[in-house]
């Protein structure tokens, strides 16, 4: 992706909003004029811990318009538990936006978009970015069952075509959502996907026996958020444009590098992926 | 009366540091990644990522492992070797708004040598920290530091090599922290780091595996607090040169439990990844302890943990 | 088709437990405090608190400090002593409805001896654990689980003096546990208790004061969990005798991961001052956990943390 | 103290309503009528942390009847903002009671209790006992500010006469309340005190130079609670009769032997304290 030069910083946000989309999901609304200005489509957010303890929580941008952007999370663990104690009127503390969010610079006709799970989170953005500019978009939509199909509507309400599966069956298609890219005759002008680490893949093997590349959002465990512990990094290519800064020859005798998800990423070519 | 500002300066070596606090290596990149969310005049120095001889690949992924108020890692020294670091990388740091200190790390001394000769040669580093502890590599990169005489050994080679501030980095994973700390002193260091991350693992019980890609990792965070306070009151009874105490620093009272124990600087690691915002506020906070205490200096509380009676009560012996 | 529960039963020597779960020696009395809140029909056993061969007056206080996800203690080894402790301590012990396990400190050969010899002759001692690595006596109580040569003679010293199972427990405050491990088994051990607490300290900024009576204590609770997995890990590859693994665990999740890592039971100890409700809970989720699997039993998982692949990509060695 | 016999257990308790009598001092009403019905004044609860991190705290208990008993506490640190938190209708697990109480036994005609600080969180049962009982009753009572003399028009109506002390003077006697104590013509057949060690302290002694004994509730961290790790322990003399079951020549060769505060207190006789 090419690099986004943004005004990345420290916000003080306060909670506007909260709802319980499904159980375990949040949707937490921010006052964040700032943020909501400065964010494109698929840049996330260090949310910092409002008890002070634990490490700050990578999290998507879920909407950003006017004064107000919105963090859409599950709650998986201690972090994000956390999170979803804020109630309006709290505050909280963000560094971002971060990041390199995915590619819409091609003005496509045909867009699909591929979200698993909390995979949600980062692609409304890039869905209203498209819509807006004219291109027919399509979301695939999946998760485990019906309820985790959250805000499901609003992309809708946006102007994209629903496709939607679950794992048990209980609303759309009984499978994996990758079923529904992979039964396609045609594929479209740009492919976005977003969830767990086996959907990308599948993902980016369908792209590839189509003959066509993806923008894949990744997700790896961060510590700092913003390049500097290389501790999220990812297999590439060695020829790959999306390669840091480093020589290739730099980085032994190996055939790929690693590149920083947070950095050089979130969002990476399918065909660069080394995984 | 109008007093001054206490003074928060200190010296490691010849190296004169406006504030006390040090960004841990491989926690803060070169600075430049922070620069956006902190006030890099506001930090001691940077001290950088390690930088090893060869370019390394670094371990395979995962890396990092979130565990209770703590944080594996398992970077595995990813970086483009000495070379190139010194050819493209370092000139890029020539304007840093604080003192950047290089991290050397190797597997065997004439690497440890050769990386800190190159090293000592740029402008824009003002010292040179020895990592001799990383646990993530593994080789014999953890066992400088885990014997006596392997660590007399390279940092006399290291010492030779330059006038810069030697800071030599010890592990925690040893017997004796003193003993080797005392070998480094005699061999020439000018400061001790103390401590470089405890040795860990964990194990995810849904796939069996472990959860680093490298199977062992390094703890850090304030778990390990305890564990470094611990440490540097030992070395500090141990030397005389300056301690950079470490490990799960996250306010200003977790830096002073460190000066308290005997280190003259701290550094701040894993708490970078809970706020960037922490340093300035421990910076700030550090400031008004030692003005509500009538301090005119940070040097004023170093190694000042008192042993004497803690409790009321007290009993010579318990020999029984 | 209706399939049995799965087993929990696990044998440390000639001890048979009905439960892999151990309450760990100083964190449970003698099992009566804790009979009000838990059911100890549900407890694979509980060590004792640890007894030595003479009164102990114990430490100075203070000697709890809580830490980031963890506890320091500094207790010193409060005890009647061996005589009194047989005479009337035990015979109290008789109707415990879980196996007690013995354990002893001291601070000579002899003194293990002694009070291994006693304790091995009353009935309600189901085994004996030697403490060889507790943190918190000022002389060289801890020196024994630190050095190869000294845990050899103890082991053999108290080896001789009885066929009841013998677990020794290890210290974490070494270089390299696996060797002292090796000479712990080649001694004559049954079992090895992995690990004891991790030597802490820390400071109380507003007095200076350091914040146990005893200066320095012992780190406990889900701070050193990635510690004592290691270790788990690194001593079940060096002998193969089965080991008693502890640190931190506080869920069954936790359990496994030192199932996983090698270990053949596991010891609660910290986190029954959480909630003491948690041995109980750990041993159904672990039922369920095998049976979720259709494993017929928890020795089926010892030791399968599987090094192989962890992410898919996979490179040989990262050595530049 | 003679050792209540008493029914300890695990009660799973429901908040019935919390109120935050002055900044940072927190009273949670629980329904725990076991708990209510076994209390004796001066025990005190292990509450058993909500979110499962961290260790148990130890709690007063402040009143207890009927179904209902409660909690005063001041949120000083993680696991008392833990417990701060709670909400009406919310789950909180307790052990308990725990500890041996102030011994009422004598049916005295005239008590005084100094209580400093959340010391007040341990005395309201004792002096409902005692009104009830037909004694006459004084609270002396000292914090550091007005603010922080929480409820004490509570023990008002519950029939005691009141004396206050502020360290900044901001409500009856600007300085310590054991001054209070200390200048008093007569001593009382009761003394009862819980509050800052150092206030315990001055308690004794005054006592002590008055030839008479108070009976102390004593704080230190605790673990365990329960009298199963010697963490909690206080220095009594040789010759104690609350001192631990173990002989006293088995406790080396010292003039003291260490109780716990948790068994065998955290209610101590003042001239058997060597702290
Ligand atoms: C760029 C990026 C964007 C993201 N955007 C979003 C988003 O918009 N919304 C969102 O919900 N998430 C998002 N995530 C993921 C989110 O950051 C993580 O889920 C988050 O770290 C969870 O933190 P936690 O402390 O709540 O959970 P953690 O405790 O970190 O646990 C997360 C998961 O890891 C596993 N796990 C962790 N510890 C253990 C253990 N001891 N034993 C067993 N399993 C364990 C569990 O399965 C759990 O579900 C994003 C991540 C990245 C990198
Ligand atoms: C028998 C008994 C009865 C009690 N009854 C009550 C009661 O009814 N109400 C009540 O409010 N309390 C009571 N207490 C005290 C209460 O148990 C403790 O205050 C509690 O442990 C606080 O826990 P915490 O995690 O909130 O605070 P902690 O984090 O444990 O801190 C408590 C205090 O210790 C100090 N401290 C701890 N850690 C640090 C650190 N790292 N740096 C600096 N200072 C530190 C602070 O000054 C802080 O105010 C009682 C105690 C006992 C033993
Ligand atoms: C992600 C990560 C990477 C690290 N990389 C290095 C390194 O390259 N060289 C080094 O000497 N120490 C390294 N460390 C250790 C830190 O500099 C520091 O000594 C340690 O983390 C303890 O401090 P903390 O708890 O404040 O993080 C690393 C630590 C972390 C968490
Ligand atoms: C308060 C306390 C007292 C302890 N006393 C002893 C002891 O007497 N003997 C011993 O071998 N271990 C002792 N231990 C160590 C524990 O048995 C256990 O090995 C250690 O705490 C790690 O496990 P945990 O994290 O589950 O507590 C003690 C631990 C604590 C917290
Ligand atoms: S999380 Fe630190 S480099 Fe990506
Ligand atoms: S707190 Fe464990 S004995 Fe008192």
């Amino acid at each position: 992706m090419p690099t986004i030069d943004c005004d990345s910083r420290v916000h003080e946000t306060r909670v506007t909003d909260r709802s319980e989309l499904a159980p375990g999901v949040i949707l937490l609304g921010l006052n964040a004029p700032e943020l909501a200005r400065a964010t494109r489509a698929g840049q996330y957010v260090m949310a910092i811990p409002p008890t002070g303890e634990a490490a700050a929580t990578a999290l998507g941008i879920y909407e950003a318009q006017g004064e107000r952007a919105s963090l859409l999370f599950f709650l998986t663990g201690k972090r994000t538990r956390e999170l979803g104690e804020l109630r309006p009127g709290d505050m909280l503390a963000l560094t971002g936006p971060l990041g390199n969010g995915f590619d819409l610079s091609s003005k496509p006709r045909h867009a699909v978009i591929v979200a698993g799970g909390v995979g949600i989170a980062s692609v409304l953005l890039a869905a209203q970015r498209l819509v807006a500019d004219g291109t027919r978009v399509e979301l695939l939509y999946g998760a485990r069952n019906e309820a985790l199909l959250v805000d499901a509507q609003r992309f809708a309400e946006a102007g994209c075509e629903l496709a939607l599966a679950t794992d048990d069956g209980s609303a759309g298609h009984h499978g994996l959502i990758t079923a529904l890219l992979e039964r396609r005759s045609e594929m479209p002008d740009l492919i976005l996907a977003c969830g767990p680490s086996p959907m990308l893949r599948a993902v980016g093997r369908i792209a590839a026996d189509r003959g066509v590349r993806a923008q894949l959002s990744l997700e790896e465990t961060f510590a700092c958020g913003v390049g500097g512990c290389w501790g999220c990094v990812v297999p590439l290519a060695r020829t790959s444009a999306q390669a840091p800064g480093f020589p290739l020859e730099s980085q032994g005798g190996s055939d790929v590098v690693y590149a920083r998800i947070c950095k050089e990423g979130p969002v990476f070519f399918s065909d660069e992926l080394k995984w | 009366m109008i007093t001054a500002q206490p003074s928060l300066e200190v010296k490691l070596g010849k190296l004169q540091l406006a504030y006390p606090t040090l960004m841990g290596s491989g926690c803060y990149g070169s600075g430049d990644e922070f620069a956006p969310f902190a006030d890099l005049t506001k930090i001691g120095a940077v001290v950088l990522k390690s930088v090893t001889r060869r370019p390394r690949l670094g371990n395979p992924t995962p890396r990092l492992v979130h565990t209770p108020a703590g944080l594996l890692n398992a970077i595995g020294l990813q970086n483009p070797g000495i070379d190139w670091y010194v050819e493209r990388e370092v000139p890029k740091y020539a304007d840093r708004p604080c003192p950047l200190i290089g991290s050397v790390a190797g597997f065997s001394i004439d690497d440890y040598a050769y990386v800190c000769e190159q090293l000592a040669k740029c402008a824009p580093i003002a010292a040179i920290e020895l990592n001799i502890s990383c646990p993530n590599v593994g080789s014999e990169g953890e066992t400088f530091a885990c014997d006596p005489d392997l660590t007399a050994r390279v940092v006399r080679a290291a010492r030779a090599t330059t006038d810069k501030t030697l800071i030599v980095k010890l592990s925690p994973n040893v017997t004796d922290i003193a003993s080797i700390a005392r070998e480094a002193e005699a061999a020439g260091a000018d400061a001790l780091a103390v401590i470089n991350t405890v040795r860990g693992m964990s194990v995810d019980v849904e796939t069996w595996r472990p959860r680093l890609g490298n199977v062992t990792g390094g703890l850090s965070g304030p778990a390990i607090r305890p564990i470094a306070v611990l440490a540097v009151y030992e070395v500090a009874r141990a030397v005389s040169i300056p301690i950079v105490g470490q490990g799960g620093i996250e306010t200003a009272t977790d830096a002073l439990e460190f000066f308290l124990a005997g280190a003259t600087a701290v550094s701040i690691g894993t708490a970078n990844f809970t706020d960037p915002r922490i340093p300035e506020r421990i910076v700030a906070e550090l400031q008004a302890y030692l003005g509500r205490r009538g301090l005119a200096a940070i040097g004023d509380i170093v190694g000042k943990a008192n042993v004497g009676i803690v409790g009321a009560y007290q009993h010579g012996g318990d020999e029984g």
